[in-house]
């Protein structure tokens, strides 16, 4: 370590030790320090992010490393109380469901599919599981391959079918617009046809390029044909509407990131400086 | 015995409630004082079938409004809808109630007695302790008590004398309860045959005027409070009620109905069209591939650009970063990355150079190492197989954006290759990229995703285009075929959007009804 | 004070924009550290010392708007709160104004999430709306929170059919039956409106594909900007309405707040955020200008040569 | 034998799965197969956790390169692991939920996870910047495309959209900035985002289908494995 990281590394030190003691001063109440600590902790972190803006630095080093650490761990805790806890012991074990003090589920009457009361259903997946930790045994780790095909297998039948309804059938009856907008007669249509935006004409405009841009952007995603002539000329077309598309939603994104950084600065500026009301 | 004695309450308190209900419409009838209006004309045609495309326990009821309904005297506020239960129903329904009860008093007492015992413990050493106390005992409603620590614990040691005495018997009680529960079940059907005898006409709900029907649907467990039983005569009444519940139309009876379960959903044969379209195509044009057919796929820059990232890299003798995205293994976006995957790393064990592959998900993480360790199988370089290249960062997003921001910085890959599914992260891992100079193809179905890719990476997949990918790069014949299919598919959709957009055109919905998916 | 504060910044950015203009008349790049310089002073400077504008409700904010505002009076509204800490900024304002205006209709709202860290915002949402506009308001009768389970789309496969199955109590473990708020509550269908606060996976889009679509209930949705593009196509069809990024929220606070005086007094979280958001905007559309410049005046040096 | 079984059942229960979709009775079956993989997810958790412990204590042992830092990442696992699942400092027993406020558990998610990941997301705010300034160039056709339409969208989000084009007479006012950025929204942009949904869905159709009918078996790895 350089003396110049040293001294760096000090003085951060010394910056954020007193801005806790300020922050405790200004805090006040029983748990002051404790607060204080959690703020300047908080504060800290947020500043060790931000430097990776600057370039790779030990600061970041350490709160990536931190963060992968907890995150990691938040999850499993998460997903054991939650999961396993919550949806499994009910279903599988009245005295453990006595034990953790969940409602016990699985009993009474309660039959499943096939028959099989749900404690026996709810057998399957904790053997898969089990299975799926056979790869910590180099011997049996092959046996892992059951709970992937059966993971794989299942979703692949209800995606297909999910995206068939929702992102397919619906998303064509949906380009069923009518390309004209009603007809009250000619003098009527000449009379609506302003560039308004609520003008007639650029109804129908809007609804012809909704269909030809759909028409269009599909064409683009043929494999089995040649991009030429006609063909290519419409996918072309195609390209151009999806990259309007593309260029819309980076620029409606920006919104978005803007907010969290201001919601970040909020932070250091109130909660930390405490320089803003 | 214990039946009849529960009927025997139940009746009472029902006797009890109708009676009271009554005494009450008089008491706070709201127009009692305007003149009284003449009851409405009920509801015609009332018809009940068994409910279409679901599993049972469930009936529909329908009916032409009442004549007094937004016409005539136009009086009715809404239908009120009945059903026949027999008093079985209630009997379940009590034993149910006793059951669950009993269960959740024994698991409130084996929480309760550790609590008490501790409070108990605590009290005795310091009677001070009475203020902190967890746990509040019994005291008499009397406005001047003042809770002393002896009266606390007197209360606490009578808590668990009577804890210890009633948790092992209401224990023993359950199953005797669960026994009878059964019985009573059994006797459901009988109950409901006996119609219309030790029964009664209960009101379900209520329709808003206008409509025209009505659908009671059950619980399909028999233990559950509303559980409709399949295949038994069910009966029903609709009466058009007034402003004043107490003036309503004569009822009108339907019945006997029964519900059943349908074997096939018929609201969503659209669906099914699909399906069947798809599996033909896919196998005709597989079948066709594998005679040999040969089939022209047109070229796609980011999968060309693959090869030569994978030969930079050997080049400059730096590793090759490869991110299956956030999707878990369920998603086909990232099945897809996998078969993508597989053919990357047998390139790259083709070269003997280097690749990391970061995870975000345990299970991702697990079928990637399969994949990779059978590309370098295939390539015939078992020993060159490293496991810890592909390994677990973390499942929480940043998280592990930062760990591979760190790992771009760190390891300078040469090439960054994302395919899956993106999320916020794209352009984050997409601009440390960049910086760290790597070469970075993107592949990805997240559509908000992709224009930070495209504006980031040299090459990008635009949706679709990454299910493509492995078709492109395993040039299997059977797979080239797939991608046939999935052309004629679009043909076929272009050609319906066409025929459904000229039918709205010229005022002809009969073909856009086609493809209504209901339910 | 303020205002001195805000011309001074605004000048130094308009200042320091302007002379990298001309250095990129000059063939000179701009260095990203630089970039970044900017963009957080244009951030810091209207935060510090505040900006609000005003804004009209753009059609498919009304929507929803609309939507709530026309249900009959204590019609069940399912909320979820689908996202976390991170998104929070963008997503609690929008949380906080929708379920305000939910409870201020009367209706029932109940209240769930299929993201782990959704809880905790809930409770914000909670505490400073519910329990602080509506005092008279009580759990489990005119609201109630389910909580979270764990399964993204798997929760929602589930009670798309049947709710009790996956939510079998409430968030403090009192049972379903004895909810009075959940009476006549089987699965989703019973809803009469189902609005889906987030911007990740799950969210909106599942929401939409496996319950809004196959059970056919009005399905809304307030998402961080990043998705908002992805979900028009959903709208009317299969969505009843969108409130897209911070602009669709302060959008809706204004609107709301304009027409229920009852609630002038409430926080504005959205608004004031469009006073970084629109200097910040203008930042970017300079440097984009310049990067074009840029590009143009070393293009034509090629040319020369 | 070792890539059949699984094969088979890949197919066996897509086939179901699909199936299922179709007939009401079986309806209850996509939901428990869904919460069949959340547990198992909840296995493979371990799974993942144990990975990230041997690699960093590899690093630890080996004394590679920021060794150091391993130390870090595992003192934070283990301490938010024994925090989570012992449910340390929670308020009430074991029922109370693991993240109920003052529990050590949400303590550390607050004040740890909670700013590094707002922080590591609020970075794009910079990125976007950089990206756009880097990437929005007039380079060709498609670029210019991109360009011009981001660049609308941009101004329409702020009030100086409206400022600059708010003269634009009544018949044409569809040119004005905020009403033509809406428009873009919901007509160009409407167009392309359902070509790629219809796209996609094609695509994920026919993976899907390649799986089922065992065509694409990338994933199962080798016989040899």
């Amino acid at each position: 370590m350089s003396r110049l990281a040293v001294v760096v590394f000090v003085l951060i030190c010394a910056a954020f030790a007193l801005s806790w003691a300020v922050r405790a001063g200004v805090t006040g109440g029983d748990h002051a320090l404790r607060e204080a600590f959690l703020v300047t902790l908080s504060a800290f972190m947020t500043l060790a992010i931000m430097s990776f803006m600057y370039r790779d630095n030990p600061y970041y080093k350490f709160a990536e490393h931190l963060f992968v650490g907890i995150s990691a761990a938040y999850w499993m805790c998460v997903g054991f109380w939650s999961t396993i806890v919550g949806n499994l012991v009910p279903r599988i074990s009245e005295n453990l469901s006595e034990f953790f003090k969940v409602p016990y589920s699985g009993g009474g009457l309660d039959f499943d599919l096939f028959f099989l009361p749900y404690r026996y259903f709810y057998m399957i997946p904790i053997v898969l599981g089990i299975l799926l930790l056979m790869r910590l045994v180099p011997k049996a780790g092959w046996l892992s391959r059951w709970p992937l095909a059966f993971i794989v297998g299942t979703f692949a039948g209800l995606n297909l079918i999910r995206y068939l309804q929702s992102d397919f059938v619906n998303q064509i009856s949906a380009t069923f617009v009518p390309l004209f907008v009603e007809w009250h007669g000619f003098g009527d249509f000449i009379g609506q046809l302003s560039l308004a935006a609520d003008g007639q004409f650029v109804a129908m405009m809007t609804n012809l390029i909704i269909f030809l841009g759909v028409l269009c952007g599909l064409i683009y995603f043929f494999f089995s044909k040649e991009h030429t002539g006609w063909f290519g000329g419409a996918s072309r077309l195609g390209i151009w509407i999806l990259m309007i598309t593309f260029g819309a939603s980076f620029g409606y994104t920006v919104m978005g990131r803007i907010s969290l950084l201001v919601g970040r600065l909020t932070f250091l500026f109130r909660d930390w400086l405490g320089i803003m009301s | 015995m214990r039946h009849k004695l529960k009927l025997v309450l139940v009746l009472v308190l029902c006797a009890w409630t109708t009676a009271a209900a009554q005494t009450d419409t008089v008491l706070i009838d709201p127009v009692s004082a305007a003149p009284v209006l003449p009851p409405p004309l009920p509801v015609t045609n009332l018809q009940a079938q068994d409910t279409d495309n679901d599993h049972g326990h469930a009936i529909t009821l329908t009916w032409e409004k009442s004549a007094d309904d937004g016409a005539g005297r136009n009086s009715v506020l809404a239908y009120e809808i009945f059903r026949w239960f027999p008093f079985q129903m209630d009997v379940v329904d009590a034993l149910r109630k006793s059951v669950s009860e009993t269960r959740d008093a024994v698991r409130a007492f084996r929480i309760d007695l550790p609590r008490a015992e501790h409070a108990l413990r605590e009290l005795r050493e310091d009677p001070g302790k009475l203020r902190t106390l967890r746990f509040n005992v019994a005291r008499p409603d009397d406005s001047t008590f003042q809770l002393t620590a002896d009266y606390a614990i007197r209360a606490l040691e009578d808590t668990i004398a009577f804890i210890r005495e009633h948790g092992p018997i209401l224990k023993n009680r359950i199953k005797p309860l669960q026994q009878d529960l059964e019985k009573a079940l059994a006797e459901l059907p009988q109950a409901y045959a006996d119609y219309p005898r030790d029964g009664e006409w209960r009101s379900l709900g209520k329709a808003l005027v206008g409509s025209t029907s009505y659908t009671n649907t059950g619980a399909k467990e028999s233990t559950d409070k509303d559980f409709i039983p399949d295949y038994t005569d069910l009966y029903y009444r609709v009466e058009a009620i007034t402003v004043d519940e107490s003036i309503r139309s004569e009822a009108v009876t339907v019945g006997p109905v029964q519900s059943r379960g349908q074997w096939f959903h018929a609201g969503r044969v659209p669906v099914l069209g699909f399906v069947l379209m798809f599996f033909v195509f896919t196998l005709t044009f597989v079948q066709m591939a594998k005679k040999g057919a040969n089939l022209y796929v047109r070229p796609l820059s980011g999968i060309e650009a693959v090869d030569d990232a994978i030969g930079r890299a050997t080049e400059m003798g730096r590793p090759i970063l490869y991110l299956l995205g956030l999707g878990d293994a369920t998603q086909v976006s990232t099945i897809a990355s996998f078969s993508v995957l597989g053919r990357v790393a047998k390139r790259v064990a083709e070269y003997q150079t280097s690749i990391i592959v970061p995870c975000y998900d345990p299970v991702v993480m697990a079928v990637a190492q399969e994949v990779v360790k059978s590309s370098y199988l295939d390539a015939g370089r078992s020993d060159d197989y490293k496991q810890e290249s592909v390994f677990f960062v973390t499942n929480y997003q940043f998280a592990y954006v930062a760990a591979v921001n760190g790992i771009m910085l760190r390891e300078r890959p040469a090439t960054n290759i994302y395919m899956g599914k993106f999320m916020a992260e794209s352009l984050l891992l997409a601009e440390t990229g960049t910086l760290a100079g790597s070469i970075q193809i993107a592949g990805t179905d997240e559509i908000a995703q992709i224009p930070f890719f495209i504006v980031a990476c040299d090459y990008t997949l635009i949706g679709e285009e990454l299910y493509a990918a492995s078709a492109y790069l395993g040039r299997e014949p059977v797979l080239l075929g797939s991608l046939k299919a999935q052309d004629w598919a679009k043909v076929v959709i272009m050609a319906v959007a066409l025929i459904g957009m000229l039918g709205t055109a010229l005022g002809w919905p009969a073909f856009a009804q086609l493809l209504q998916v209901t339910g | 004070m303020g205002n001195l504060g805000i011309i001074i910044a605004l000048a130094l950015i308009g200042g320091g924009l302007l002379w990298l203009l001309i250095r990129a008349i000059r063939g000179k790049e701009v260095n990203r550290r630089l970039i970044f310089v900017f963009i957080l002073v244009s951030v810091a400077a209207p935060i510090l010392f505040t900006i609000t504008f005003e804004m009209k409700p753009t059609p498919i904010v009304q929507a929803l708007y609309d939507k709530i505002e026309n249900l009959p009076e204590g019609s069940k509204v399912l909320l979820s709160f689908d996202f976390d800490p991170p998104m929070a900024p963008e997503v609690q304002p929008m949380a906080d104004v929708v379920s305000r205006h939910v409870l201020a209709k009367k209706h029932k709202a109940i209240f769930m999430t299929l993201w782990a860290t959704g809880q905790a915002q809930f409770n914000i949402t909670l505490e400073e709306v519910i329990r602080r506009d509506f005092p008279e308001a009580r759990d489990g009768v005119d609201y109630v929170d389910l909580g979270y389970k764990a399964g993204n789309e798997g929760v929602l496969n589930v009670i798309r059919t049947d709710f009790k199955k996956m939510f079998p109590t409430d968030v403090n473990t009192v049972p379903w039956d004895s909810l009075p708020i959940l009476n006549g509550v089987r699965s989703c269908s019973d809803f009469d409106l189902i609005i889906s606060l987030g911007g990740g996976k799950p969210g909106v889009k599942e929401w939409v594909l496996f319950v809004g679509d196959p059970t056919r209930v009005p399905t809304a949705g307030g998402v961080a900007a990043v998705v908002a593009p992805m979900l028009y196509p959903y709208y009317p069809g299969q969505m009843c309405g969108l409130l897209g990024g911070i602009k669709g929220a302060a959008e809706y606070e204004n609107y709301f707040r304009d027409n229920h005086p009852r609630y002038a007094g409430m926080t504005t979280p959205a608004m004031l955020m469009m006073g970084p958001q629109t200097v910040a905007h203008v930042v970017i559309l300079a440097f984009i200008v310049i990067g074009n410049v840029l590009y143009f005046v070393t293009r034509r040096k090629e040319v020369k040569r | 034998m070792r890539r059949e079984i699984p094969l088979v059942i890949t197919i066996f229960v897509g086939f179901l799965a699909i199936v299922s979709f179709f007939s009401p009775p079986l309806e209850g079956l996509g939901e428990d197969f869904t919460l069949f993989f959340d547990i198992i997810a909840v296995f493979a958790f371990f799974l993942g956790g144990g990975n990230l412990v041997r690699i960093h204590a590899n690093k630890l042992i080996k004394r590679k390169t920021d060794w150091v830092y391993s130390i870090v990442t595992l003192v934070g696992f283990f301490g938010m692991l024994s925090a989570g699942l012992f449910k340390i400092g929670n308020p009430g027993d074991i029922s109370t939920s693991v993240t109920a406020p003052g529990s050590l558990f949400s303590v550390l998610y607050f004040n740890l996870n909670l700013p590094l990941g707002s922080t590591m997301y609020a970075l794009l705010a910079f990125y976007v910047a950089s990206a756009s300034y880097r990437a929005f160039r007039a380079k060709n056709r498609e670029a210019t495309v991109l360009l011009v339409a981001a660049f609308v969208i941009l101004l329409g989000s702020t009030p100086f959209g409206t400022l600059l084009t708010s003269w634009i007479p009544h018949p044409l006012d569809i040119l004005q900035i905020p009403n033509l950025a809406v428009w873009i929204m919901s007509s160009p942009n409407l167009a392309g985002q359902r070509a790629i949904m219809i796209g996609v869905g094609l695509g994920v159709v026919s993976m899907s289908l390649r799986l089922i009918l065992g065509i694409e078996r990338t994933y199962l790895g080798d016989d040899r494995g």
